[in-house]
């Protein structure tokens, strides 16, 4: 029998919960940024996810593209998924309310996940992790090379969003037109592409995630759903539209998860991290970290 | 400079300009005064290119500049300081100068120029760049929204209810600052509730009622004008204030 | 102004009604052409979560019916396949059943794909006198079989597979287990008789795992039942997480428990997925999956054989062991119908008295007592041994 | 701190010593002030001041962060609005608050909603009380429309009225709340000169029905016309209380309020950071 | 109401009562009773949403959580413990009603995305107990051979037994919310909906209302899972989750939010759309399904019965014009 500690397990449900943590981060920073310029939910979130999954095996597997070549291609199909979806989907209901919105980006989801299987049909799909195969067993603790992978994609996109939306103009810009869209025309900021950008952003990012966990977790035409729901989760439970309250937030879910998975009870896992999210909303509404303060002064 | 022409604009399904006409000359303040509704904010919110108007034509310098969107027409030199100043509460006070040089994103040390030039000339946002701005006062914040506004670098300003919401002493420092503005050569199109205050300042006024302009004339003129002072001044005014 | 407005209502308005009766006289998609074709229904999960299921038994179905068609049909009767999606939804399975029932007026029903939706389709069957295989596997589907007159089924019950898998666990020794299964009504039924049955044959179940049928990460499951000292982990479940728990179970260097898979792990494309990880990997298959290991005299070797070649020839992809379902369910019906004619209750007497029915998932042997009609020697212990299934010794 | 000896034999409200803080903004800083029963008390002050802010905590929509208000003998500081508004306040807001989409008279009906007691059994059973209660509701609402004069736009949707019937739509539900104590947040805000004054006359016509009135008003035609006292607040604490002749005299109010003079001198610094 | 509209209402009815006999000889469409017989039991469902969403304007994705706690209580009193289903149906409604009052006051504070996704969390917590508390759920087998329902010793065989009793539990629904809707109660609600801070001032006890019509959608929607139950006889979570929420929404906001009509035709438009009409699209019935909704949401926002009265009120005016 092996003689694994306590201490391993600890650590091995950390690092499962991390992973997972990071692609709910991914998906919830998607769902913020859109969030930010529109302050629209966008519930196709998910499927952006899959479809990055399922480009990539497409542009990989299908037409021979090397990985890098592969991710790029598979971001930049997505985003023009996300294009699309802006420009003749969002762009008609502009004065939708939320709920209608919410509808009809569920309904758009819908056409995707229908698209995706009609294209790639219900199999599962699989991809070569971006660095070696197999697995690094460090003191009984398994380390998948494409978990770091997974991670240092999170922490590129969540460092790159922070720098891009402090340091450049059309990072700011985007603050804010999400701050007060009217002053934002009149400083000569062009609303419409800017929201337009942040649909091809948010797509890209989703991307991204689904190309980076699919050598981990496979991809199929209806995973979108639930990660986008975890990753919504996320995004509520940081503080919509905070970029690191997202990426805290997606961890903490992920550990939550893997820790209940590994010392409570395995079936329970998807409601203790709902239990915490619904605690959270019930006695700090404006999440983790959307700021009160900042909060306050959005009303005005 | 400006010159518009029976405009007439819808403000969702009501008719809130019938007709408007007026000019503005180079180097002048003109005040537009009226009662709430009347329309005063939609026509300077039609002249930003907010809402489009149905008929008639807004000409700047000499082009035609009705159709055009919010953004065309600051690259042509209007900037508009909206009603309640409109700042982006959640971005620090630098980067709401730096979203007011929008426009001008790609000459970095214009801007860079033009922040450190307001910041001087304006010390309390200096010694407050840093601060979120929805956390300045009142005053602060509209001293802001000018700057904000200055940074696009607009021959012809539109100011919509600077003093609004403002204490007297703040309120007349705004508008000393808006007569600077003036004679350093910019244009002003002012709109006031504070009626008085605006016209003792401008060169000329219109008085607006129901989406029309119903007098006009130079600044004293009219804030002798009897209707006037009946209806914007407040009948009797005299006898209560100025007792 | 006005009266064009109007008239683009209007318009507009009559389109949509136009498409609302299109949509309704579409509804009837009936053969009428021919002489009086023999009817089958079937309702499988061809979408939704169980599309894995409900694909391969819909094309091996239809290609069933060319195949019958082609030959000129049983009796001079045409066979028609009335076939419907329940996109893995019980409401959706009710609905179809009943509908092949009163307006398709089918003689009797295969499928569904599911235990749930099976389940929710027995008490239809019984009420309309209706004869249903189903292709699922729960035994609650055929048991008490006093108030399962109607229903058989075509897959193997999960304690038979079970029973292969602990045969072979009691004859290497192992003693310990862990298991992990799948929050579906596939996994949950494994489940229920992986405990039930573990006591039989002196196993301790020492970890209990469960996750969701999307969950991308099992292992926080696996690193718990490393910890708890078993010999061998049971993992049961279809789809992507049969793949992950391979993966998972390579990943953490797990070879020393010897890692068992349900028959749900019975598809070739599953071991593309898995790659070199899925070595060693045990589990108890019906013999349509391992056709070309079988000897030749093997009873079953010849109907696998055909099977294997024709659907192959047809859909260029590998069979899986589902469309084996449908092909059994499906010649069951066949034989009823040329025996018997379209006549429910002939129909049933039929299948209940028939007796060493070759099919691919076994030899069936229905009885009054028994509606499935097999047993655990109808299915084979298989290993993965470079990429392809092995026979276990 | 300036404190208001504005005590009568009979108040209908009450504050002592009101403050109110928004994290480190002090809005209302120590307000003691009574409201006599059946007058129009008005409130000025310029923007900013804390009118709204005193309006909201005597209504209940905000808690003062210190003080007591006293509604009628009981203390309402921190009730919520609902129960205030069941103890006989009503109130108007600044930017008009109808319900837009429904209907004139059943605007006025919600009004009715706090008068009512009929739960939601038996409103779905339609009982024989329910009936009845329904039916007086219907009653009392129009007679509030003619009363405030807006009978004949009883089935136009609300939002489609001219926003002066607008603002007399929001009178007429507040009225049919059955108040002792009305509070409109600058009424006239909007309406012109013949509005305002038919506006006024209504405020005239509800305090002869007995109603306690507190306007808060820009107008000062209408503050002047009506008011028989004027209380002006400045940077969140009074400055003066009063009838109107003395209000219009009072140096200081003067000076706060209008300013005196607007033209800037030459050569004076005007950006010495007091804002 | 006035006798103007009772009459589209009487012939409703009429067609309503009508219905099992019109299609049943019509071979094609035959089987369409028993699609009303789901449509009518998801009705009782929407016609809560609706009073919930399209009046109170509350979001709710945890429909399918109460239809999923009513059958699930309904099935375990009848089937393990014995229970009359009769009884059964109202101690359903009871937990329904309890729940719905724990998890709604907190939750009903929140607003726009947060309560979205507070209602979601709920739904998906108790679509996950039904799945793990397997002794008394079955978990995700399901349970099996639940009663059927009888009346006055008689067991409810057929479809149109089936049909006349769940349509009555429809009508008595509507009548019941119409009722609500045409009350001070009603009115509070849609005031509650326009202009919150208003309705409060005018007295309305805004977060006790919300709670209450909460409750309310949540009883309906326990005896529509009651109903379902004894139907099929058989239960499964799957029928419960979070997809069946969003059904339930979509339903409503397909047919009209602000119309107990909408409510009622998007029901049993979106069922016979799922269930009947785009089977012929085979493969392609998602994507079909999924641009019908975007098509609808995109071009008719206020919902197919809201869009139809609009455009009969336009062409009626339109006809007074010419007239003229």
């Amino acid at each position: 029998m092996d003689s694994i500690g306590f201490g391993a397990a600890w650590l091995q449900y950390a690092l499962g919960g991390i992973t997972v943590g990071a692609i709910y981060a991914l998906v919830a920073i998607g769902y913020n940024i859109i969030y930010n310029v529109t302050e629209i939910i966008n519930f196709a979130q998910g499927e952006f996810v899959m479809l990055g999954g399922l480009f990539a095996v497409f542009f990989h597997e299908t037409c021979g593209f090397p990985m890098l070549p592969a991710f790029l291609a598979a971001v930049a199909a997505v985003a023009l998924t996300g294009l699309i979806l802006e420009r003749y989907v969002i762009r008609k209901a502009r004065h939708a309310t939320v709920l209608s919105m919410i509808i009809i980006t569920i309904a758009f989801s819908i056409l995707l996940k229908g698209g995706a299987m009609l294209v790639w049909g219900r199999d599962p799909y699989r991809l070569p992790a971006f660095s070696g195969s197999g697995s690094i067993l460090w003191n009984g603790v398994a380390i998948q090379p494409q978990a770091l992978w997974v991670l240092a994609v999170s922490g590129t996109i969540v460092a790159c969003l922070t720098i891009f939306f402090q340091r450049s103009v059309y990072g700011k810009a985007m603050l804010a037109c999400a701050d007060n869209p009217a002053a934002a025309r009149l400083v000569g900021i062009p609303v419409r592409t800017m929201i337009f950008l942040s649909f091809m952003l948010s797509a890209a990012i989703g991307a991204a995630a689904g190309v980076a966990i699919t050598p981990i977790t496979l991809m199929e035409y209806d995973r979108g759903a639930l990660l986008g729901l975890k990753g919504f989760g996320a995004a509520v439970l940081g503080g919509l539209g905070q970029f690191f309250g997202a990426l805290v937030a997606g961890l903490l879910l992920g550990l939550a998860e893997s820790f209940c998975a590994g010392y409570v009870s395995s079936g329970y896992k998807d409601a203790v991290a709902l239990v915490l999210l619904l605690l959270a909303l019930f006695f700090k509404p404006e999440g983790l970290f959307g700021s009160k303060e900042a909060a306050g002064l959005k009303r005005f | 400079m400006l010159t518009v022409r029976s405009l007439h604009t819808y403000y969702g399904n009501i008719h809130a300009l019938k007709g408007v006409s007026l000019h503005v000359r180079s180097g002048e303040i003109v005040a537009l005064i009226g009662a709430n509704g009347a329309g005063k904010t939609t026509l300077v919110h039609s002249i930003a290119g907010l809402l489009k108007p149905q008929k008639g034509t807004i000409l700047y310098k000499e082009e035609d500049i009705t159709a055009l969107a919010p953004e065309a027409v600051v690259q042509r030199g209007i900037a508009l300081v909206p009603e309640g100043r409109q700042i982006f509460a959640t971005l620090s006070v630098e980067t709401n100068l730096e979203m007011g040089a929008f426009i001008h994103r790609n000459r970095r040390d214009q801007v860079q120029r033009d922040m450190g030039a307001l910041l001087e000339r304006f010390p309390i946002l200096k010694e407050r760049r840093r601060q979120l701005a929805g956390t300045l006062s009142g005053g602060e914040q509209q001293m802001l929204a000018i700057s904000r506004a200055l940074m696009a670098r607009p021959d012809f300003l539109l100011l919509d209810e600077p003093s609004m919401g403002l204490a007297p002493l703040v309120i007349r420092e705004i508008f000393a600052i808006i007569q600077r503005l003036r004679d350093e050569g910019r244009t002003i199109l002012l709109i006031e509730q504070n009626a008085r205050a605006a016209l003792e300042i401008a060169d000329r006024g219109y008085v607006m009622e129901t989406g029309k302009v119903v007098l006009q004339g130079e600044g004293r003129e009219l804030l002798v004008h009897r209707e006037v002072q009946r209806a914007y001044l407040g009948k009797g005014s005299k006898e209560i204030w100025d007792a | 102004m006005v009266g064009r407005g109007r008239n683009r209502c209007v318009g507009r308005a009559s389109r949509v009604l136009l498409w609302v009766c299109a949509l309704v006289l579409l509804t009837p998609v009936g053969v009428l052409a021919g002489g009086k074709p023999y009817k089958i229904g079937a309702v499988f999960s061809v979408t939704g979560g169980a599309s894995f299921l409900g694909e391969p038994e819909k094309k091996t179905a239809e290609m069933i019916v060319e195949q019958v068609n082609a030959r000129g049909g049983i009796n001079g009767h045409p066979v028609q396949l009335v076939l419907y999606d329940d996109e893995t939804d019980a409401t959706k399975c009710n609905l179809a059943v009943k509908k092949l029932i009163k307006r398709d007026k089918v003689p009797v029903i295969i499928g569904p794909s599911t235990s749930g939706n099976s389940l929710a389709v027995v008490s239809v069957a019984e009420a309309y006198k209706v004869p249903l295989i189903s292709c699922a596997a729960s035994y609650k589907i055929v048991e008490p079989v006093a108030s399962r007159h109607w229903v058989f089924k075509v897959a193997g019950s999960d304690k038979h597979v079970v029973g292969k898998m602990y045969d072979y666990m009691q004859a290497k020794g192992i003693t310990k287990i862990g298991i992990m299964t799948v929050s579906t009504g596939f996994g949950a039924s494994g489940r229920e008789e992986l405990l039930r049955l573990a006591k039989d044959y002196g196993i301790t179940i020492v970890a209990d795992e469960r996750y969701g049928p999307k969950d991308t990460d099992l292992t926080a499951q696996l690193t718990k039942i490393r910890q708890s000292g078993a010999q061998a982990v049971v993992n049961w479940s279809v789809g992507p997480t049969a793949v992950l728990a391979v993966k998972g179970w390579r990943d953490l260097k797990m070879e020393g428990i010897a890692l068992f898979q349900s028959h749900g792990f019975g598809s070739k494309k599953y071991l593309e997925l898995c790659g070199d990880a899925a070595e060693g990997v045990l589990l108890p298959l019906a013999r349509v999956n391992v056709g070309p290991l079988l000897p030749e005299d093997h009873p079953q070797k010849k109907v696998i054989m055909e099977y294997i070649r024709a659907y192959e020839a047809k859909y260029q992809e590998p069979i899986s062991s589902f469309g084996g379902h449908a092909w059994d369910s499906m010649h069951l019906a066949l034989a009823a119908l040329q025996a018997v004619g379209p006549d429910r209750a002939k129909i049933r007497d039929f299948l209940e008295n028939t007796r060493n029915f070759v099919g691919q998932h076994g030899i069936f042997n229905f009885s009054p007592q028994d509606h499935n009609g097999l047993s655990k020697d109808d299915l084979e212990m298989v290993v993965v041994k470079n990429g392809d299934w092995a026979l276990a010794e | 701190m300036v404190s208001f000896d504005a005590r009568s034999k009979d108040p209908i409200l009450t504050l002592q010593d009101v403050h109110m803080r928004f994290g480190g903004v002090t809005a209302l800083k120590g307000i003691h002030y009574q409201v006599p029963r059946g007058i129009v008390q008005s409130i000025i002050g310029p923007n900013g001041a804390g009118k709204t802010t005193l309006l909201n905590c005597i209504s209940g929509v905000l808690h003062p962060s210190e003080g007591v208000i006293s509604f009628l003998g009981r203390s309402v500081e921190s009730e919520p609005p609902h129960r205030i508004a069941a103890l006989g306040m009503s109130r108007t807001f600044q930017h008009v608050a109808l319900f837009p989409r429904m209907s004139v008279l059943e605007n006025v009906m919600v009004g009715r909603h706090v008068r009512t007691r009929s739960g939601f059994w038996a409103v779905g059973l339609r009982t024989p009380t329910m009936r009845r209660e329904e039916a007086a509701i219907g009653r009392e609402a129009k007679a509030w429309l003619d009363f405030v004069g807006l009978a004949d736009a009883a089935h136009l949707e609300a939002g489609a009225l001219p926003l002066g019937k607008q603002k007399i739509l929001e009178i007429a539900r507040a009225l049919a709340t059955d108040p002792a104590l009305l509070l409109l947040d600058e009424p006239a805000g909007g309406l012109n000169a013949r509005e305002t004054e038919e506006l006024g006359e209504l405020i005239q016509r509800i305090q002869a029905r007995g109603i306690t009135v507190i306007l808060v008003e820009h107008d000062m035609n209408l503050v002047m016309s009506v008011s028989e006292r004027i209380l002006v607040l400045y940077y969140g604490q009074p400055l003066a209380s009063g009838a109107p002749d003395e209000i219009k005299e009072d140096p200081q109010v003067i000076q706060a309020y209008l300013g005196d003079e607007w033209a800037p001198e030459e050569g004076k610094p005007i950006m010495n950071g007091r804002f | 109401m006035s006798p103007r509209k009772l009459v589209p209402i009487g012939v409703f009815a009429a067609f309503m009562a009508a219905f099992p006999w019109i299609v049943a000889p019509f071979e094609s469409v035959s089987h369409y009773t028993d699609v009303m017989v789901f449509a009518g039991i998801f009705c009782l469902v929407t016609i809560g949403l609706s009073l919930l969403m399209g009046f109170a304007g509350q979001i709710s994705l945890a429909q399918a959580a109460f239809f999923g706690i009513g059958a699930y209580v309904s099935a375990i009193l009848t089937g393990r413990f014995g229970w009359n289903p009769w009884a059964a149906m109202p101690a359903g409604a009871v937990v329904c009603a309890a729940v719905a009052w724990i998890v709604g006051v907190p939750a009903l504070r929140l607003k726009g995305h947060y309560l979205a996704m507070a209602t979601l969390g709920f739904g998906v917590i108790v679509h996950i107990i039904l799945n793990e508390e397997v002794e008394w759920t079955g978990g995700p087998s399901g349970m099996v051979d639940i009663p059927g329902l009888s009346i006055a010793g008689t067991p409810l065989l057929s479809e149109t037994a089936w049909y006349y009793l769940v349509w009555t539990f429809v009508a008595a629904a509507l009548l019941f919310s119409y009722h609500v809707l045409h009350s001070r109660v009603g009115r509070a609600l849609r005031a509650i909906h326009e202009e919150e801070k208003a309705a409060e001032a005018m007295g309305v006890p805004v977060a006790s209302y919300k709670v209450q019509v909460f409750v309310y959608s949540a009883v309906l929607a326990s005896l529509a899972g009651s109903l379902y139950t004894h139907y099929v006889t058989f239960l499964t979570p799957s029928s419960f989750d979070l997809m069946w929420s969003i059904r339930f929404v979509l339903m409503v906001v397909v047919g009209g939010m602000q119309s107990l009509w909408g409510a009622l035709l998007g029901t049993v438009f979106l069922t016979f759309v799922g269930n009947e009409w785009l089977q012929v699209f085979a493969d392609f019935e998602v994507l079909v399904y999924g641009a019908i909704l975007l098509l609808v949401v995109l071009w008719v926002p206020q919902g197919l019965v809201v869009w139809m009265q609009e455009r009969l009120r336009l062409r009626r005016a339109a006809d007074l014009s010419r007239s003229e």
